[in-house]
């Protein structure tokens, strides 16, 4: 028996072609219980029994319904099935319900077994909704059973094609710093006007061959230099005067610490 | 059926040759400069083309894609393996989780009378029919369930309106919850008053 | 295209839901009852019906299958193009192959100065920008990388000797990889002799 068949009998058809667990006729209570598992929970079970009473739901005799569904767990029991707590709860809960119902009413009681009786109803009204909306929603053109997607689709494809983008600037700019990164640290000392000790010692010893007068030092420096240059000269110029006085080219004199150094050529 | 004009090819090929049900948005995005509104009405005008035909044209929750026709399901079926046999328990969840989406495990179990074992949602989420869709934000935040356009194509509906009677459960109350059902009904009865502590004392009933 | 017959409609459906292209025996088999020359007759017409729209009934020896019309065959492959601006990384490399080359991976990380993953290269040749321009003869026999002529046409350049910046860069020897730069600078100090024997190295000269 598929499913399919199982929840389709559910609708509104009258319970004699119920087809369910709870197929078996009134007089094979036997096979009934032994498809208690079957049910889906007490629930359940107590939705097949009102089915039973043919009638709708909202008209169905609580009382009947216990009875019934009393009935069956004790037969059951006698049977020695194993039953699942929660239907052994319901009983109780039913009996419970049956017997007061039948007392007469106490008006301080609350809930009432009226509204405890009217509670289950639409519990019952709900689950039996359901099924009939899973029955309905089963019998549809299923998809895959019923109608059916193409059998070959060729596929739809997307290929992804990334267009990169970089301009000239981010291209040298990125040099740059690759280079101003990586570059080995290097001290670069700018050039600037010197007068070396050579051509320091050619201009001193130039100059002391054309006169015989002593002559101060900074009269040997060049007269218009700047003043890097003629710092440089004066410090050329001094190395140049004791190096001429060392080969006696030259002689100096200096009246006073710090004061003006006079050089001459040398009177050998 | 008239001779379809450019978009409408164009279309008709992508559906056919797509392997999932496309929305208007990603067929007039796969056409590259297609008006969505063009779009639409060429589905129309096609779904319109192919009524009556062996395949039909149809929307399943904003998703579009070719089919056979039902009334031909005798001449498929045979070849077909079965589609997914559901337990009784999974179809009654999966109705459940339809009709009252989103909807957490405790909500099912209140209407069916029974724990649902988590292998029945998993059977579900498996099929593609059903997903998780977030949390609710009330103590405990339990995880609440609802369908996917799966569900809506594999069972031929456009949308979740069109479930099964759907309007007339709602007419009836029935998609309300047990304890809305029962205030309305005493509300009508008595003074509206008494109605809140009856929740309270609803644990005499084993179901619950 | 006129209203399908009933037998029309069966091969239409049994057609469109086939995973494989089916004989007119095959389909009459399918479809029960069905006389082969009424099915071939079915098929002639429904594939006149298909004609013109963006779906074809076809005949491919023996066997019929529907397909996506001929001229609409783009629609199954699509290009979608999408604009990314290169990493920081691929913008460095690129450059580098760019000033030093033919250059090795192994020179553009001595350059930068980090390891350089393969995707970078990867991106810059999907570019379009470099390519592999053979191996170094030296031992390990590298591959080598150059830019293309796609390169020049995307910076907008004649040729590589317009890249700007060489020639202050050169004369301030920032051109040089990290190891040439420090053996020039102490061969300065020594004798030179030696420079030319490494050839292998082209990055001593990055414009080369």
């Amino acid at each position: 028996m598929s499913e399919d068949a199982l929840i389709l009998d559910l609708g509104d058809q009258p319970a004699e072609n119920w087809s369910g667990p709870g197929a078996a006729a009134a007089d094979d209570d036997a096979g009934l219980y032994l498809e208690l598992d079957n049910w889906e929970g007490p629930l359940d079970l107590l939705l097949d029994l009102a089915r039973r009473q043919k009638v709708d739901l909202k008209a169905i005799s609580i009382l009947s319904l216990v009875d019934q569904y009393i009935a069956y767990i004790e037969r059951a029991e006698a049977l020695k099935l194993e039953l699942a707590a929660d239907y052994l709860v319901m009983a109780a809960w039913l009996a419970y319900l049956k017997s007061a119902l039948l007392l007469p009413r106490d008006e301080q009681e609350d809930p009432s077994p009226e509204d405890l009786a009217l509670r289950l109803q639409l519990r019952l009204a709900r689950l039996a909704a359901m099924r009939e909306a899973a029955a309905r929603l089963m019998a549809r053109d299923r998809l895959g059973r019923d109608v059916f997607r193409r059998g070959a689709p060729e596929g739809l494809r997307t290929d992804r094609k990334t267009l990169w983008q970089c301009d000239w600037f981010a291209l040298v700019q990125a040099y740059g710093q690759v280079s101003a990164r990586t570059a080995p640290v290097v001290h670069m000392v700018r050039e600037r006007p010197v007068m070396t000790l050579d051509s320091a010692l050619d201009r001193v010893s130039a100059m002391l061959g054309v006169t015989l007068d002593w002559m101060e030092l900074r009269e040997f420096l060049p007269p218009h230099a700047e003043p890097r240059l003629r710092k440089s000269a004066l410090a050329s110029s001094f190395v140049a005067a004791l190096e001429l006085a060392r080969l006696g080219k030259a002689e100096l004199a200096q009246d006073e610490a710090f004061g003006p150094l006079r050089l001459r050529r040398a009177t050998a | 059926m008239s001779q379809p004009g450019e978009l409408e090819r164009a279309i008709e090929a992508t559906l056919f040759a797509a392997e999932e049900p496309m929305t208007v948005a990603a067929l007039a995005g796969h056409l590259g400069d297609a008006a969505a509104g063009d779009v639409r009405d060429s589905l129309r005008r096609l779904a319109a083309q192919y009524e009556g035909r062996g395949v039909h044209l149809v929307e399943r929750g904003d998703r579009w894609h070719f089919q056979t026709a039902p009334d031909l399901a005798h001449l498929l079926r045979r070849e077909r393996e079965a589609v997914r046999r559901l337990s009784r328990a999974a179809t009654e969840v999966l109705a459940i989780v339809a009709y009252h989406e989103p909807v957490s495990r405790a909500e099912i179990e209140a209407i069916r009378g029974v724990q649902t074992s988590s292998g029945t949602l998993d059977v579900l989420m498996e099929a593609g029919w059903v997903r998780v869709a977030g949390r609710r934000e009330v103590p405990g935040r339990p995880v609440i369930y609802a369908t996917t356009p799966d569900f809506l194509d594999h069972f031929g509906l456009a949308s979740r309106k069109e479930l099964p009677g759907i309007d007339e459960l709602k007419a009836a109350g029935l998609l309300d919850p047990v304890d809305d059902a029962f205030e309305a009904l005493t509300a009508s009865e008595e003074e509206v008053a008494g109605a809140d502590t009856d929740t309270g004392n609803a644990a005499a009933d084993p179901l619950d």
